[in-house]
């Protein structure tokens, strides 16, 4: 809670120090100094900084985060437009980068030292090491350009509607809505974006989950199982996996930040209308609010994912539960 | 008290002294010195080896690769493989002092904090915290966007988003040192709590922190391409990597604007990559990708 | 007073609200449907890629680019044009009769229009659209301004102006002054009164459904990602081909991917180079052309900003230092060289033939004339727009190495919009990479960038720098002979070219790109596209 | 007079959100020069903090540590004063109570350098000295810590704390990380020690045969609580409390009788909640009404023998009675 | 005929430098319902010995010779068939019951899995028989505890919840690693107890690996003592205890504490320490420390032969002089 108060704090401050004059770049055209007046008084920009804080935080406990200048519509609103749509690539993203990740660095780990173990080794390596926005550009002009794999960009393809907003993530909205087509054009558009996103994490993943699965393996409880004459998938599954998720779980915040990171650079690059596009807009035009708001927006995702995170350890591991 | 890998173990003095670290002798390490000694000439000698100067504006636009031009030309007609070579002088000797300066702002402060304790502790995890909060790209963001596109600025904001990391490790490294046993053999000894930071606690800490400056070496220079191709960062006509993939985008078909610069990003971030992770091995040998058999 | 801003120089810009072409007003007299096209239904969907510059679907709100392609889709103007031409049309508007002295125009509504909801479109409808637009003191405001909108009768429209405006048909067709569905709007907290700025809530509702008689209805609306029009089943016009549009929020280099991928799709936001590398492209047609818009440089005047700038021998060895054809090849097929400051298109526009040459002696001896030992200039610009698909750090690093190589270095610095525009505008900046689009098409538009106008006063070139030049643009602004006040705008234009802080670059081309079955695929220097238009062959 | 004095020495840990723990729930004991004290108990008893006071390496949270009849002050940031450094401590774990990046001699010459005890030029000559004090090689100086077994890193960390010149040696467990024959050389070399160098020493193991070859005294810890202490021939043949009596008997012997070592029912107690009175109760076979009733006084039977026990209150106790057989696994 | 005979075991170990041998031509052999002692200080090569009959050795470990179990060659067995006898037939013990459990798994089914899966009992059966192993090693409420995980439980009662958790499938050998090093005396000689009782009613046959010679004197029937990968002295436990005929185990014991009363020997420690595998002297591996040692022992390699009823290796036998 003071994380996320400082967070707004800091955001706000920094964003406010601007040199810029928000009016200027956000009116229309002629802009004469009544019509700046006017601006800045609707955006409250002619009270003292502190007094703009002070509001803000008013505001901000009655849900109200400003008007962005940049859409003119409630930063609240604009936020709850693209929340969705990057909690679904950024959740994809993980859902991938978990999924490789994890079983990468579990064969890696079981195959510990042999050919398997170094290419997955050098995989990771490359994983960590490739510019997210050069992939990008490499896999749409290769993927959507060359071969029309995947489509270049957006959500939906144009010829399909969005379905019924009911969380704002079209593949499950439309499955909700029992659009068979639609969620599969979702998914189609989703894909590529998010397994660029999921590189980084899966080779992060892939190195953490090694290390935590060669930790746990030499523990003797893993012997004692092998001990016991269990099948080679209960071991690997029910005591070696079972073992290292803590651990693994704890790179789950690490893993949402880079997601964030990675976001501003390919939701650029896929006109994807999410946190990072809307973020990235809003400073290059100074949309004071809409910064801020975004910020707050990370900050709070930072705060949830690592008390979930912390809920979750505790659930896998029972001895963190007693506590 | 014997367990199997206990028995494993090997009294160290059986074993022959390397000459070289033993890091080095890992085939990725080697892989991963060769390529960065490889970028460090080329950065070196970028003036003798470019056959163009990187701001020379040619007169052929946009030329596909030849034998005049082996990465091909920009729009403005300047020679892509040039830009390329110089653009090792840009990256990686700043994104070098991005790390120098976040290393010694965050192991000095952890220090302090691991040092101090208490308060100073808390009041400076917190703003690690506050820090950690957000990523690095969207805090670069807002700091370029109050002081202004530079590489300067970029750098200035990715320090800002970047000490915390070795604040918090090297708090966590001295915290547990001064509670290692040689630590407190050293206090009991009459040693005061500076001389076993300096003597017993650092020496201790540098190996870590090497081995995480190296592999955040790789991520500065991800993170200031990343921000000079949103255009926070390097401004034209530098010829930063960043900024020429940025700029090649503008121009998608003709690839080799954008796929040139992007390869010199990845091939110097990978063998960074290649070269701290094989540190980390040498420096943590339980659960690292080594070749030798494990021990605790 | 004409002014840049970040909204309209971001990325690229479209000619904006009034492309007045005073000479055609007098001679036209409304005249009946221009739509020849046989109703055909619709069917398929057309795509279009843009970079979006959009703040509300509310026309009374908008005057951005992407908002004003939308704008004209959904709802009809008392007035329009068709195509890339400027002539004025019918739209809601049959015919409309000027007074002589051109303050009072009335405007004759078109019978059995009816609202996308059913509702027929009378007088009530236009008089409360257009004082909405007036009151809610947004940005089209200016449009109407000193204008009166009163009902005679239920379909009879009479515009009244404070002075004599021969501009009002062109101004009624900026989709802006769109016509709403005066009912629905107030039933959603809609207002034309005086104090409509604070009562009027309707900006939102309108940002979720149409309420209008144009061709197409909103389907879905989303300022940063796409924009989905299906046809108007009640429109009164033509039926247009495509059951749906959809406009995308697309990076330019995406545009150049998706439009070679599709069908039925069109590309806004491409250079002309981008669309001269799909010249070849039998699926693709492109057209690209001379825009309006002009690329300029500007140094300050003011020795305690620049001593070296302040100099004229320096100011001058920068005119004639740079490569301009170069610069033109840059910019790629289309661009043409600006001779002056008024777009060669426009009453008073220079011809290329007139356009400053790159002289690198007479450059380099006005350096040594100037005395300055290696003399420096900071070059700043905006460094996250481009125009026509051309970014101004492109230019920039062309003005750097032709400069340097007559002896003056350039240190370029590039500024985000918002603090550029701020800096500009106080004088901070020694030499600045700007950029004109016209407001309106005349030479007018451009007499702020007379000794003491507003874009000169920005780097402290007063009135009293050159009086005799300021008379001279006092002279040409008040004459009512075109061909006489053509010749006065040639010659002030000269003697700007002879020595001024201003040095006309390039005016970049304008493309537009779509697949080659797509008719209609035409670039309109008001709303960019008219998606209605859009037919297959 | 004594050289190392604990009077009523209590630890307690504060545990965020849980009841604090008084590890040590106050202890005494005193050490004599050239004496060697063992104190014995089972995990958990508190004998380890109570060590780590001993050496001042924590602060008791009431009674007092004295050497030389002087208060030992526990370690703040500040270098300890010169008379305090006679005190020294060897840990348990010898693979981390050396620096794995010193050479052992720059650690050896640590006491000397720091207080300046020669200069520089004899310094090396001394440590040659030490290790050869302790059995080690010379050419180890110039080693690193991982090139010696476990053996040879506990006779380095003895040897660094001899350097210092101490008058106490607190010993954590030095033991029994060694196998077998390892730690018959560490006994022998610690008895030696004491002998040649008269260095009086506080020996802390869970291993009471091993403590009854070397010490003079023995000391028997439980919860926290020192339930019996005295010379360690009487308390090895006479024990007075029942729980020493458990621990003797606990011993296996290796002398090929077949004979199984007897078990002690029940479970140590957590230390945030001890039992009522005294804390070996639920434990004992030979606890009556009044042991869970009150806390039993650590009570001097005979010279140095004391034992806190009520079979020993001669107003309480009932008769002794023989110890039942607890062979076998009782609980 | 025995119930599990070792005939000349060789382990070999990955190295830096090539393979190292850890056991070095290992016999013996465990009789039914007997307790068989295997003696040695770390690094001998005990640990190996016992892992190798279960097949449980580290990866890439040579393993020569033969293990001879009910007439079936275990060294010749294919994975899938030893996981049959692992757990079923031969179980194992480890040394410290804090991580031979499996920390997030209940007690319930560290009990369960392997019983349903070797002798595929239904759920509430193999519940059953759970809480009836519990109750044998004396587990307060063995219903409860079921559900509980290893953390709920002290050292000592984690060791016999882990001797349950071998025994659950009848098993005819059980194979225990310094089952009591890791616990408190007065705990140990509970479990020592435990362990005897169990051999007595059901049975059981041991073998016991411990560095503890005092437990091995009080449970163990007959004793092999290893130095160094190779065993040096079989015997009778009584008989070795008492008249040690090969210097090592001679060395050994006077190097332990006496307990009996009265006894005030000091302790007569051996000289040097063992020699790492990577380079074993020439000979006979303990020459080097040995007092007793003369030239031939410096090059020959001392055979175990059959001497007075037990088996050494030590042609200069110096103590028989002593018995």
């Amino acid at each position: 809670m003071a994380l996320s108060i400082g967070i707004v704090v800091v955001s706000f401050v920094l964003t406010h120090m601007v040199p810029g004059n928000p009016a200027l770049a956000n009116l229309g055209q002629n802009p004469t100094p009544s019509e700046i007046r006017v601006f800045d008084q609707r955006n409250g920009l002619d009270k003292p900084l502190p007094v703009q804080l002070g509001l803000y935080f008013v505001h901000l406990l009655q849900g109200n985060l400003g008007t962005s200048q940049q859409t003119g519509d409630p930063v609240a609103h604009d936020l709850s437009m693209a929340i969705p749509a990057t909690a679904e690539l950024a959740i994809t993203s993980i859902v991938i980068a978990l999924i490789f990740g994890v079983g990468f660095g579990l064969v890696a780990a079981l195959r510990r030292d042999g050919v398997t173990d170094f290419v997955l080794r050098i995989l990771s390596l490359v994983g960590v090491s490739v510019p997210t926005f050069w992939l990008a550009l490499i896999a749409l002009y290769l993927l959507f350009f060359k071969l029309g794999i995947f489509p270049g960009g957006s959500r939906l393809s144009p010829t399909d509607t969005a379905p019924p907003h009911v969380t704002g993530m079209y593949t499950v909205d439309a499955l909700l809505a029992g659009r068979w087509s639609t969620f599969w054009d979702a998914l189609h558009h989703l894909l590529m974006p998010a397994m660029i996103l999921a590189a980084a994490n899966m080779g992060l993943l892939t190195r953490y989950t090694r290390s935590a699965v060669l930790e746990v393996m030499e523990h003797d409880y893993i012997r004692a199982a092998k001990a016991k004459g269990l099948s080679r998938r209960t071991v690997v599954f029910g005591h070696i996996l079972r073992a290292a998720l803590p651990s693994i779980v704890t790179v789950i915040g690490l893993a949402f930040a880079n997601v964030m990171t990675g976001a501003v650079l390919v939701e650029n690059i896929f006109s994807w209308p999410g946190i990072g596009q809307y973020g990235y807009q809003s400073s290059t035009t100074l949309d004071l609010p809409a910064i801020a708001g975004v910020s707050l927006f990370i900050a709070v995702v930072y705060v949830v994912v690592n008390f979930v995170v912390d809920v979750l350890y505790g659930v896998l591991d029972p001895r963190v539960r007693v506590e | 008290m014997s367990t199997a890998s206990e028995a494993i173990e090997l009294p160290a003095r059986y074993r022959r002294l390397p000459r070289v670290h033993p890091a080095l002798r890992r085939p990725l390490a080697v892989t991963g010195a060769a390529i960065l000694a490889i970028w460090v000439l080329v950065a070196i000698f970028a003036p003798l080896i470019a056959p163009y100067g990187p701001d020379v504006l040619g007169n052929s636009l946009s030329a596909a690769p030849s034998s005049a031009h082996i990465f091909g030309t920009d729009q403005l007609g300047r020679d892509v493989f040039s830009r390329v070579l110089y653009g090792a002088r840009i990256s990686l000797p700043i994104s070098a002092l991005l790390v120098l300066m976040s290393l010694t702002i965050g192991s000095t402060v952890g220090s302090l904090a691991g040092y101090f304790g208490g308060v100073v502790d808390g009041v400076i995890m917190r703003i690690v915290d506050l820090v950690f909060a957000f990523p690095a790209i969207i805090l670069a963001l807002v700091v370029t966007a109050v002081l202004g596109p530079s590489l300067q600025n970029a750098v200035l904001a990715l320090v800002v988003v970047s000490w915390p990391t070795y604040a918090r490790v090297v708090r966590g490294l001295v915290m547990s040192a001064s509670q290692r046993e040689y630590v407190q053999a050293s206090r009991l000894l009459g040693a005061s709590a500076r001389q076993t930071l300096l003597r017993d606690i650092l020496p201790n800490v540098i190996g870590p922190v090497v081995v995480l400056a190296t592999l955040d070496f790789g991520n500065a220079i991800l993170l200031l391409s990343g921000l000079s191709f949103l255009g926070l960062g390097a401004q034209p006509p530098t010829a930063e990597w960043g900024a020429m993939v940025s700029y090649g985008t503008q121009y998608f078909q003709d690839w080799w604007m954008s796929t040139f610069p992007g390869l010199a990003i990845f091939s110097s971030v990978l063998a960074l990559n290649f070269l701290g992770d094989s540190l980390r091995d040498a420096l943590d040998p339980h659960g690292s990708w080594t070749t030798r058999g494990g021990r605790r | 007073m004409s002014g840049i801003s970040a909204v309209f120089l971001r990325r690229r810009i479209a000619l904006s609200a009034v492309a007045a072409l005073a000479i055609a007003l007098t001679a036209y007299t409304g005249s009946s449907s221009a739509h020849g096209a046989a109703r055909s239904s619709s069917a398929g969907t057309l795509v279009v890629d843009t970079s979006f510059i959009i703040s509300s679907a509310d026309p009374a709100r908008d005057l951005d680019p992407t908002g004003y392609i939308v704008d004209h889709a959904l709802y009809d103007t008392l007035l329009t044009e068709h195509g890339s031409s400027t002539k004025v049309q019918p739209d809601l508007a049959t015919s409309f009769k000027a007074s002589p002295n051109a303050t009072t125009y009335t405007f004759q509504l078109r019978h059995g229009v009816k609202f996308s909801d059913g509702t027929p479109v009378t007088s009530a409808d236009v008089v409360f659209s257009l004082n909405r637009v007036i009151n809610l003191k947004s940005a089209p405001a200016y449009l109407l301004a000193g204008l009166k909108i009163t009902a005679k009768g239920p379909y009879t429209v009479v515009i009244k102006s404070a002075t004599p405006n021969p501009a009002i048909p062109q101004i009624v067709t900026a989709p802006a002054l769109g016509i709403v569905n005066a009912k629905a709007v107030m039933a959603h907290g809609g207002s034309d009164a005086a104090n409509a700025s604070k009562t009027d809530h309707a900006g939102q509702f309108l940002d979720q459904t149409s309420e209008g008689s144009g061709p197409y209805t909103l389907t879905q609306y989303s300022t940063n990602n796409q924009i989905t029009l299906t046809a108007n089943p009640n429109y009164w016009g033509p039926k247009p081909k495509f059951a749906k549009v959809v406009l995308r929020d697309m990076t330019a280099a995406s545009q150049l991917l998706n439009v070679q991928r599709g069908s039925n799709q069109i590309a806004l936001d491409l250079s002309s180079q981008q669309a001269d590398s799909l010249k070849n492209n039998s699926s693709l047609q492109a057209h690209t052309s001379a825009s309006p818009n002009l690329f300029f440089l500007q140094a300050t005047s003011n020795p305690k900003v620049s001593p070296v700038l302040a100099n004229h021998d320096i100011q001058q060895a920068i005119r004639y230092g740079i490569d301009y054809r170069g610069m033109v090849a840059t910019a790629g097929t289309g661009a043409i060289q600006a001779a002056g400051l008024i777009p060669v298109q426009f009453l008073g526009g220079l011809p290329t033939s007139y356009a400053v040459k790159q002289n690198i002696a007479k450059a380099k001896k006005l350096v040594a004339q100037s005395g300055l030992k290696n003399p420096t200039v900071t070059l700043s610009y905006p460094s996250d727009i481009s125009v026509n698909g051309l970014s101004f750090a492109t230019l920039a690093q062309r003005v750097q190495y032709d400069l340097g190589r007559i002896g003056i270095t350039i240190k370029v610095q590039a500024v985000p919009v918002a603090p550029f525009l701020t800096a500009y505008s106080a004088d901070k900046y020694q030499l600045v990479q700007s950029y004109w689009g016209p407001d309106y098409a005349d030479p007018n538009d451009y007499l702020v960038f007379l000794p003491g106008g507003s874009v000169s006063s920005r780097m402290d070139w007063p009135a009293s720098a050159n009086p005799a030049l300021v008379a001279l643009g006092k002279r040409a602004g008040s004459t009512s002979n075109n061909a006489l006040r053509a010749g006065l705008f040639k010659q002030i234009q000269e003697k700007l070219d002879q020595s001024s802080p201003f040095f006309p670059l390039i005016q970049p081309a304008q493309a537009i790109v779509g697949s080659s079955n797509l008719t209609g695929v035409a670039l309109n220097p008001s709303w960019l596209l008219s998606v209605a238009e859009v037919g297959t062959k | 007079m004594s050289l190392l004095e604990l009077q009523d020495v209590e630890v307690t840990y504060q545990r965020r959100g849980r009841a604090p723990v008084r590890a040590v729930a106050g202890a005494s004991l005193t050490i004599g020069p050239g004496e060697i004290v063992g104190l014995v108990g089972e995990s958990g008893c508190g004998k380890s903090t109570l060590a780590r006071a001993a050496a001042g390496l924590l602060a008791p949270s009431s009674g007092r540590v004295l050497l030389h009849g002087q208060p030992i002050a526990a370690l703040s940031r500040r270098a300890r004063p010169a008379r305090e450094v006679k005190l020294q401590m060897v840990f348990q774990d010898p693979y981390s109570s050396l620096n794995p990046r010193r050479r052992i001699g720059s650690q050896l010459a640590d006491a000397l350098r720091i207080n300046k005890l020669m200069a520089p030029e004899l310094q090396r000559a001394r440590v040659i000295e030490l290790l050869e004090q302790v059995g080690l090689p010379t050419d180890a100086i110039d080693s690193y810590p991982h090139q010696f077994s476990g053996g040879q890193r506990q006779r380095l960390a003895i040897s660094r704390a001899l350097a210092a010149q101490p008058e106490v040696l607190v010993l954590d467990e030095p033991l029994s990380a060694l196998d077998a024959s390892a730690q018959a050389q560490v006994a022998n070399l610690l008895v030696n020690l004491c002998r040649e160098l008269g260095i009086a020493m506080l020996l802390i193991s869970h291993d009471l045969a091993i403590v009854r070859q070397i010490a003079d005294r023995i000391s028997v810890m439980y919860l926290g609580v020192v339930v019996e202490s005295g010379p360690t021939e009487q308390l090895w043949t006479d024990p007075k409390h029942p729980y020493t009596e458990a621990l003797i008997g606990a011993i296996p012997h290796a002398d090929g009788l077949g004979v199984k070592p007897r078990a002690l029912r029940g479970e140590v107690p957590d230390p945030a909640e001890p039992p009522a009175g005294c804390r070996f109760h639920p434990r004992c076979e030979r606890a009556f009404g009044k042991c869970s009733a009150a806390v039993p006084d650590l009570i001097s039977l005979d010279r140095d023998h004391a034992a806190a026990c009520w079979l020993h209150d001669p107003e309480q106790a009932p008769q002794p009675s023989p110890l039942k057989d607890a062979a076998g696994d009782s609980h | 005929m025995s119930l599990l005979e070792v005939e000349n075991l060789r382990v070999h170990l990955p190295g830096a430098s090539g393979p190292v041998t850890v056991v070095d031509g290992v016999d013996f052999a465990v009789e039914e319902g007997q307790v068989f002692g295997l003696a040695g200080e770390s690094g001998s090569g005990k640990t190996m010995s016992a892992l190798a009959v279960l097949g449980l050795l580290p990866r890439r470990a040579q393993v020569e010779g033969r293990i001879i179990y009910r007439g079936r060659d275990l060294v010749a067995l294919r994975e899938r068939e030893m996981r049959s006898v692992r757990g079923r037939e031969i179980a194992m013990i480890f040394q410290d019951p804090m991580t031979s459990l499996h920390p997030m798994l209940t007690v319930g089914r560290a009990l369960s899995e392997h019983l349903r899966q070797h002798l595929k009992l239904s759920r509430a059966d193999a519940q059953r028989r759970a809480v009836e192993l519990l109750e044998e090693v004396r587990i307060p409420d063995p219903e409860g505890s079921l559900r509980s995980y290893p953390h709920h439980f002290s050292g000592g009662m984690r060791q016999r919840i882990a001797i349950a958790v071998a025994l659950i499938c009848n098993p005819s050998i059980v194979i225990a690693d310094e089952p009591t090093t890791a616990l408190d005396v007065t705990v140990q000689a509970g479990i020592l107890g435990l362990l005897d009782r169990l051999r007595q009613e059901n049975g059981l046959s041991v073998l016991l690996i411990t560095h503890d010679l005092g437990v091995m004197s009080s449970i163990a029937d007959r004793v092999s003592v290893m130095y160094a990968g190779r065993i040096v002295e079989s015997g009778a436990t009584a008989e070795m205890m008492q008249r040690p005929r090969h210097p090592y185990t001679e060395g050994l014991l006077s190097a332990l504490p006496h307990p009996e009363a009265g006894d005030e020997r000091p302790l007569v420690a051996i000289p040097g320490s063992p020699p790492a595998p990577t380079d074993p002297p020439p000979g006979c591996r303990f020459h080097p420390r040995c007092t007793y040692a003369v030239d031939s022992c410096r090059t020959q390699v001392p055979q175990l032969v059959e001497v007075d009823a037990r088996r050494l290796a030590c042609p200069v036998d110096p103590l028989a002089v002593k018995v």
